[in-house]
């Protein structure tokens, strides 16, 4: 029975991650019109830089959160200046040799200078809580709220403010958006800074549980490519949701089911849904 | 120059398996090193230095096989190390024909069995562990067994090994339930369903931290058996990363070699670490002292011909200074494995303490 | 240099080119060398199989790695445990990429553009995963050994790298044969009109689905050879066959050479691969110098070497025309140079 | 208002603009006829921003904008209705006419303000408001670019083709609309092909062709120029 | 010839056709006017099976072609022009057009495999079916050159060509003159005039009333999705329900 719970919590914390990395993914989609296959590299650059604030420096969890989302946003921005804006006219397949050429290019500096050991980030919060049985580590408990906040404020952010619909508009139709004054180019790279920052926020979140390690970013990247295209790329409700989605289904696939198939189950999901419904779950009518 | 000899090593040196790759090659650079500067091998009237050149294959069969070409005909390497099992079988091919010796870092069983002459396997089969592990969780903890180990290949053998003896000695599986440890984001799911299922035992290793990372979980879950440790975890290391030994309390597994007693052990941890700046794990040890075997067996056949290295190996294992033989192999059988003894450590109220094997027939 | 251009377009350095892939192994100073060109060949083979579908019909494939897979698996499952022999089960190996390609093509082709990529790149990851996790069919992590080399009937040892090397060639060859065939054939413009828009197409009577399956089948065809003949060099083969780097690799490849055009694939292919081996002294910095030359020749260099000679080409062309007929508007002349080529000019 | 002097643009080596010099003045409506890739987008795109001029001067006001991005010019009040209408196609109309205020955006009375107006102008968008624009038909999207043009209060307003594709009806309610907007004070830049209607409602045009302007005059004098009326009027 | 039967396309809760019923008659021209998003484009791609009705049928000769897909009903000699014409921008003229009859050609994979007679003869055909095409829209001097350095004009022509290239017996026009100017305009007209003089059924939407209006047989009213007219130019001139929709009192506008 409080197994049953327990998968809800699993499945909770890994949609939360997922939907972050999904989250920077479909904005920038947005901008580029491709998936940026170098996202990956960012979130693993995430957590190195936090591991690096906390563990070498000895700055706090949150104030390293924080930085290393900084450095991570200011890499996002270099990139889209120095590479992608540079290839806003090729075609979309270009754009993505492009990220993977950034995604090597990081890691192995990455690598270079952390080498490939796997590391163990510390956090503050180690407790475990025990609700008769339901057993929810503190980080556990902080990931899945942290997630839910950023989430939400991101969504306001978005709809409420003029800063925030720029982005759309800029995702819809760049022209169009210079023509009515706004100046595009900061908008991309608001964009990228926003993405790489919750990238890297994610990793921090995440990082304490898991390991830290070179090529950390190559299966959540995967899962937030499903993702964004369960929920329709370029829409913010359909990240969480599909970042929920394939968490749900991944804990209680690998509970109930295999362990082992989990990952199968969630691109077989991604399968049979994009084979009933060819844009995605929550794609709009118009086209 | 006739007087330098290219020893070669094809590994994964970037993607996710590079760490690993690294370390066994941390071992080769030593020993090259310590050689080298001792005079380099002395054979024919003559001092050889030796070259080591690594090639990256990115744990790929494919590449291995470039690889290997490559240094047999550019580099003229008579010896190439390979860490991994996918790529000694694509190098166990041609290695006869192409006359290298191919030393084989990789405990799988068949790397030995298809009587091929140049290869040599560097550590011992585990069949030797998985028999001492059973036999103690067993007399000590309890005979349900739940199966929580990784699934790569070596893993995967173990598993069936241990499985089949598990059995064999009047246990049962209460849950098998292997996980991708190397790319997993998560073990909550994977531990908390072995743990439902209520073992005594739980069987889990692959790399040292993310099997410290399954320890760990599972304590927060509320485990409380012992823990079986694969060979390819170090308990010091697992312990660490879960949060100290009294987390592995009751776990079983190989020596670590930080914790060996022997003086040759000791130092040779004390020189890694004085060079690396980190604790060396088996695959460094290993295949430091595999290739000072090489270097020893050239001497004593007086030639760097492959054949020739592989019939004074044996000779070379127990003439070599002990220095360079952490772990004290002192045998190679005849179709080419190393043989060592069989050492069990258990961690007993937050210590890790060896303990007795009883020779098996 | 335009002289030098022309020479090399021309039939002759097609000849020169064979000529020299035929001489090439007795020129290589080693075995390795010869080893490598196969190996870069075996690649080629696959990646122009990715052009058809990725280059002439424009969806980009990102399973492409895991057909290549399936082709190797299924040589390396029939040989080394049915004891079938190399060329029943290189066939066998064809015909199961390209059915199991008919079925993904099905599905996957209704979709479009990215969500086409993304769907592929799950599909070939599936693939991996089951190679890795199906154990009764693939040995799992374990991989398969003792693969039969390819039967040289008694006359050749294929197990010899320069027998293989030219049995290889002789595939390669026809890859590339068969692909100018296709382009420059009704077929070849159907699949490009396809490329430039689907309604457009379809308003021509092109019947979509047909003929984006039957391009899809054939880039998995491609790669299920090339899948065959690299289990049948390699001998041993393991889910990391499938790995996705391999997809991305090849569509570097694919990029560099030039996409959509004839000898790009090639180009691309035999480039990439020898400075792959000869960055290795690099080591761990290999990808820190790769990485940017990758982002460099895409910003710089976006239609590849062979795009952009053939760019270059038709710009001098274009020149040369003005030359002789002098007297036409300037305005419209400068058009001509600015407007670009595509690998369709090449056999139009 | 607004002067372009010895104006140069190139799209590579093609020269598209070449030494265009115009002035439109003070609440003048100005009528840039020419035929189809005469240059006329080239021109508006070139005063906007979206492409830089490879010589020559563009100032409004007295204010150089040569070689300024788009979005100074849109906040030095020239703003473009462009050719393709370039509309937010998921958004819903009322996001487009909201973002064509953006640079207004700390007015937000004067948003509401000349939101009615623009609604006013065109009624059926008030139906259509919450539809995503790229979801309506050609002619209604045409309405929504303009009416997102307007919501940038411009002083200067440039419209590419504005009646492409739409109804007769709406067609003459579009040049009714321009004429109104005019008399009220903002300055308009007209390129079409519909010259009749046009130059019914101009002070004046320029006549562009391959890239050169080759006539220019009032009203009166274009309407009974042989030429204008056999290549632009027809008949 | 085209026959629609209580034809109805919804989108989501928008008719965009409402129940409309029409007849066209071989060897004429037919005009489809309306006011913007009156359904004009909705139902050419009704007709052209790029979207299914939700309900009615369509019948082509007597044939019901209701649910057939868009392939077959061009095959079937139903060709069209789009609102906005996409076109190979980078390849010339003429391989633009060759693909063009590829709908009456046979060969698949294995002819180009072993280059069949049959493949080379169709690949002839293709192109002679091209060259006639481009005469017949006059163009024939541009066939070599690429797509991206011809006017609009020419574009429109073009696809004319590209559709006539399918051996059309119907051919749908899509606004065939927006954005070209008067003088071009006439041309266009002559052309459309030429192609119903060779025996094929033209069905046009445009918005250039003078156009329209000389040079229609039939035209078919639609306001709302819904049919409110339909009859000679002189009959629709004079209606009042339309001057009301549509072309306003006095429809000077275009002159
Ligand atoms: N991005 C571009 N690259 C190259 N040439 C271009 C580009 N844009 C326009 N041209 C060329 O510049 C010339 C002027 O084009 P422009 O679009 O300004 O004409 P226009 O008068 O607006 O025509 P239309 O009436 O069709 O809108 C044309 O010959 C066109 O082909
Ligand atoms: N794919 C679609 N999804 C939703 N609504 C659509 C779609 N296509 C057209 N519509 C709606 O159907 C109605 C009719 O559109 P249609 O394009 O047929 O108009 P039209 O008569 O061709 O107009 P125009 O002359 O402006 O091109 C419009 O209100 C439009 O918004
Ligand atoms: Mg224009
Ligand atoms: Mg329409």
């Amino acid at each position: 029975m409080n197994m049953f719970f327990q998968q809800i919590l699993n499945g909770l914390t890994l949609g939360s991650i997922y939907g972050l990395v999904a989250l920077g993914l479909t904005l920038v989609y947005g901008i580029l019109h491709t998936p940026n296959f170098a996202h990956g590299a960012l979130y693993m650059v995430g957590a190195f830089a936090s591991y690096f604030f906390m563990v070498d420096l000895g700055v706090h969890y949150w104030i390293a959160m924080v930085l290393a989302g900084f450095v991570v946003a200011v890499l996002a921005v270099l990139s889209e200046r120095l590479v992608f804006h540079q290839l806003r006219n090729s075609p979309p397949i270009h754009d993505k040799i492009a990220a993977i050429g950034i995604l090597l290019f990081l890691e192995a500096v990455v690598q270079m200078i952390w080498g490939s050991d796997f590391r163990r980030m510390p956090t503050p919060y180690m407790g475990i809580l025990n609700f008769d049985g339901l057993i929810i580590p503190e980080q556990r408990l902080l990931i899945i709220l942290g997630a839910f906040a950023l989430m939400i404020m991101l969504h306001l952010f978005l709809r409420k403010t003029m800063v925030g619909s720029t982005i759309i508009a800029m995702a819809q139709n760049r022209e169009g958006a210079f023509l009515v004054g706004i100046d595009a180019n900061r908008v991309a790279m608001l964009t990228f800074a926003i993405s790489g920052f919750l990238a890297a926020v994610a990793a921090t979140l995440y990082a304490p549980i898991n390991l830290v390690y070179p090529s950390m970013g190559h299966l959540v990247i995967m899962k937030a490519f499903v993702i964004i295209i369960l929920g329709g790329m370029g829409s913010v409700p359909g990240a969480i949701a599909g970042g929920l989605i394939i968490g749900f289904a991944e804990s209680f696939g690998g509970f109930y089911i295999s362990t082992a198939y989990k990952d199968i189950i969630a691109f077989g999901l991604l399968v049979v849904i994009l084979s009933i419904r060819p844009t995605g779950l929550f794609a709009k009518g118009a086209h | 120059a006739d007087d330098k000899i290219s020893i070669g090593f094809t590994g994964p040196l970037s993607g996710g398996a590079a760490l690993y790759g690294e370390n066994t090659l941390s071992g080769l650079k030593m020993a090259v090193e310590e050689i080298n500067a001792s005079g380099g091998v002395k054979f024919g009237g003559k001092q050889h230095t030796l070259d080591l050149v690594s090639l990256d294959d990115r744990y790929t069969p494919a590449q291995a096989a470039t690889n290997a070409k490559r240094l047999v005909q550019e580099s003229k390497a008579p010896v190439v190390f390979v860490p991994h099992s996918g790529g000694v079988f694509a190098l166990q091919d041609f290695n006869e024909k192409s006359n290298f010796l191919l030393m084989a870092y990789t405990s799988v069983p068949s790397v030995t069995e298809k009587g091929n002459k140049l290869t040599v396997r560097i550590p011992p089969t585990f069949d030797g562990y998985v028999e001492a592990f059973t036999d103690y969780a067993q007399t000590n903890q309890g005979k349900k067994l739940g199966i929580a180990g990784a699934t790569h290949e070596y893993a995967k053998i173990w598993t069936d090994m241990i499985t089949d003896y598990w059995k064999k000695q009047g246990g049962t599986i209460v849950v098998s339930n292997p996980m991708d440890y190397n790319k997993s984001a998560d073990f909550y799911t994977g531990v908390s369903k072995v743990i439902a299922a209520d073992p005594d035992v739980m069987f889990v290793g692959g790399a040292s931290e993310p099997t410290g990372l399954v320890v760990q979980q599972a304590r927060q879950l509320g485990y409380q058996g012992g823990f079986i440790v694969m060979d390819q975890a170090k308990i010091d290391e697992v312990a660490e990363v879960a949060g100290g030994l009294e987390m592995v309390e009751g776990a079983i597994g190989v020596m670590p070699l930080s914790v060996y007693d022997t003086k040759a052990a000791q130092d040779f941890v004390k020189r890694y670490k004085a060079k690396f700046n980190k604790v060396p794990g088996s695959e460094a040890a290993y295949n430091y002292l595999a290739l000072n075997a090489v270097a020893k067996a050239m001497e004593l056949a007086g030639s760097s011909d492959p054949t020739a290295i592989r019939k004074h190996l044996g000779e070379a294992l127990k003439t070599m200074d002990d220095s360079k033989n952490p772990y004290e192999v002192v045998e190679i059988t005849d179709d080419g494995g190393f043989v060592t003894e069989t050492l069990l450590a258990v961690v007993e109220d937050g210590k890790i303490v060896r303990k007795p094997v009883e020779p098996k027939k | 240099m335009y002289q030098l251009a022309a020479i090399l377009t021309g039939r002759g350095a097609k000849l020169a080119a064979l000529l020299m892939a035929l001489i090439f192994p007795l020129l290589a100073s080693n075995e390795y060398q010869v080893y490598v060109m196969a190996s870069a060949f075996v690649w080629a083979i696959a990646v122009y199989g990715l052009n058809i579908i990725t280059g002439y019909c424009g969806q980009l494939n990102l399973a492409h790695g895991g057909f290549f897979a399936i082709g190797a698996y299924t040589l390396a499952i029939l040989t080394a445990d049915h004891g079938w022999s190399f060329w029943p089960a290189f066939i066998a190996a064809a015909f199961s990429s390209a059915l199991l390609g008919f079925l993904v093509g099905i599905v996957s082709l209704r979709l479009k553009e990215h969500y086409f990529a993304i769907f592929t790149l799950c599909v070939g990851f599936i693939i991996y995963l089951l190679l890795d996790k199906w154990e009764e069919l693939t040995h799992g992590a374990l991989g398969i050994r003792d693969i039969a080399a390819p039967n040289g009937l008694g006359l050749v040892d294929f197990s010899e790298t320069r027998p293989f090397y030219y049995l290889v060639l002789g595939f390669l060859v026809f890859a590339i044969w068969f692909m100018g065939r296709l382009s420059s054939s009704l077929l070849g413009r159907t699949l490009l009109a396809i490329r430039n828009g689907d309604d457009l197409a379809e308003s021509l009577g092109i019947n979509l689905m047909r003929n984006k399956v039957l391009a899809f089948v054939l880039s998995t065809i491609y790669a299920g050879v090339a899948g065959a003949l690299y289990a049948g060099m390699v001998r041993f083969v393991g889910p990391e066959e499938a790995n996705i780097n391999h997809t991305f690799d090849m569509i570097t490849y694919l990029l560099v050479g030039g996409i959509g055009t004839l000898f790009g694939p090639l180009v691309g292919t035999i480039g990439i691969v020898w400075i792959t081996q000869s960055l290795q002294f690099l080591e761990d910095y290999r990808m820190i110098i790769f990485g940017p030359l990758l982002v460099l020749l895409v910003i710089f260099m976006p239609r590849g070497l062979v795009g952009s000679f053939l760019g270059w080409k038709y710009r001098k062309d274009a020149e040369a025309a003005q030359a002789v007929s002098a007297k036409q508007d300037a305005a419209s002349e400068t058009r001509v140079s600015s407007t670009q080529s595509d690998g369709v000019n090449e056999h139009a | 208002m607004l002067q372009l002097d010895h104006v140069e643009v190139c799209y590579g080596a093609f020269k598209a603009l070449k030494d265009v010099s115009m002035t439109v003045g003070q609440g003048e409506l100005v009528v840039l006829l020419g035929a189809n890739g005469a240059g006329k987008t080239t021109l508006f795109n070139a005063i906007s921003g979206l492409i830089k001029p490879s010589a020559g001067d563009i100032t409004v006001e007295g204010q150089s904008l040569t070689g300024a991005k788009p979005s100074a010019v849109v906040s030095a009040g020239v703003v473009q209705c462009p050719e393709g209408r370039k509309l937010f196609p998921q958004m819903s109309v009322m996001q487009n006419l909201l973002l064509g205020a953006y640079v207004h955006r700390r007015d937000k009375a004067g948003i509401q303000q000349k939101l009615r107006e623009v609604l006013e102008l065109f009624p059926i968008l008030e139906d259509k408001k919450d539809q995503p624009a790229g979801s309506l038909s050609g002619g209604q999207q045409q309405m929504v670019a303009i009416g997102r043009a307007l919501m940038g209060r411009p002083r200067l307003l440039l419209l590419d083709e504005p009646s492409l594709g739409l109804a007769p009806l709406v067609v003459k309610q579009v040049f009714e609309t321009i004429s109104r907007i005019n008399r009220q004070g903002t300055s308009v830049l007209l390129a079409e092909q519909n010259a009749f209607a046009a130059l019914k409602i101009a002070h004046r045009a320029y006549v562009i062709e391959g890239g050169r302007l080759v006539m220019e005059g009032d009203q009166a004098a274009m309407l009974g120029n042989e030429d204008v009326r056999k290549a632009y009027i027809g008949a | 010839m085209l026959r629609a039967l209580n034809l109805t396309k919804m989108f989501g809760g928008l008719a965009a056709i409402k129940d409309v019923s029409v007849t066209f008659e071989t060897g004429k021209i037919n005009a489809i006017i309306g006011p913007n998003g009156a359904g004009k484009s909705t139902f050419f791609n009704l007709v052209a099976g790029a979207y299914k009705p939700t309900s009615g049928c369509i019948e082509i000769d007597g044939q019901d072609v209701t649910h057939l897909r868009c392939d077959l009903i061009a095959r079937l000699g139903v060709g069209r022009t789009f609102q906005t014409t996409n076109l190979f921008d980078q390849s010339t003229v003429l391989d633009n057009l060759i693909v063009g009859h590829r709908l009456r050609t046979q060969s698949g994979l294995w002819d180009v495999l072993i280059n069949s007679s049959r493949l080379q003869r169709e690949e002839r055909r293709c192109r002679e079916k091209a060259r006639e095409a481009l005469d017949f829209v006059g163009l024939s001097h541009l066939e070599n050159r690429v797509i991206a350095d011809i006017s609009q004009e020419e574009r429109k022509r073009v696809a004319f060509a590209l559709a006539l290239a399918t051996e059309p017996r119907l051919v749908l026009l899509d606004e065939p003159a927006g954005g070209v100017n008067p003088e071009e305009t006439v041309g266009l007209a002559a052309l459309i005039r030429k192609m119903v003089d060779h025996g094929l059924t033209v069905c046009l939407i445009e918005h250039k009333m003078d156009m329209i209006m000389s040079m229609a047989d039939k035209i078919m009213v639609l306001n709302h999705g819904e049919k409110i007219a339909e009859g000679t130019p002189e009959e629709i001139k004079a209606n009042p329900i339309v001057i009301e929709a549509y072309l306003g009192s006095d429809h000077d506008a275009a002159a």
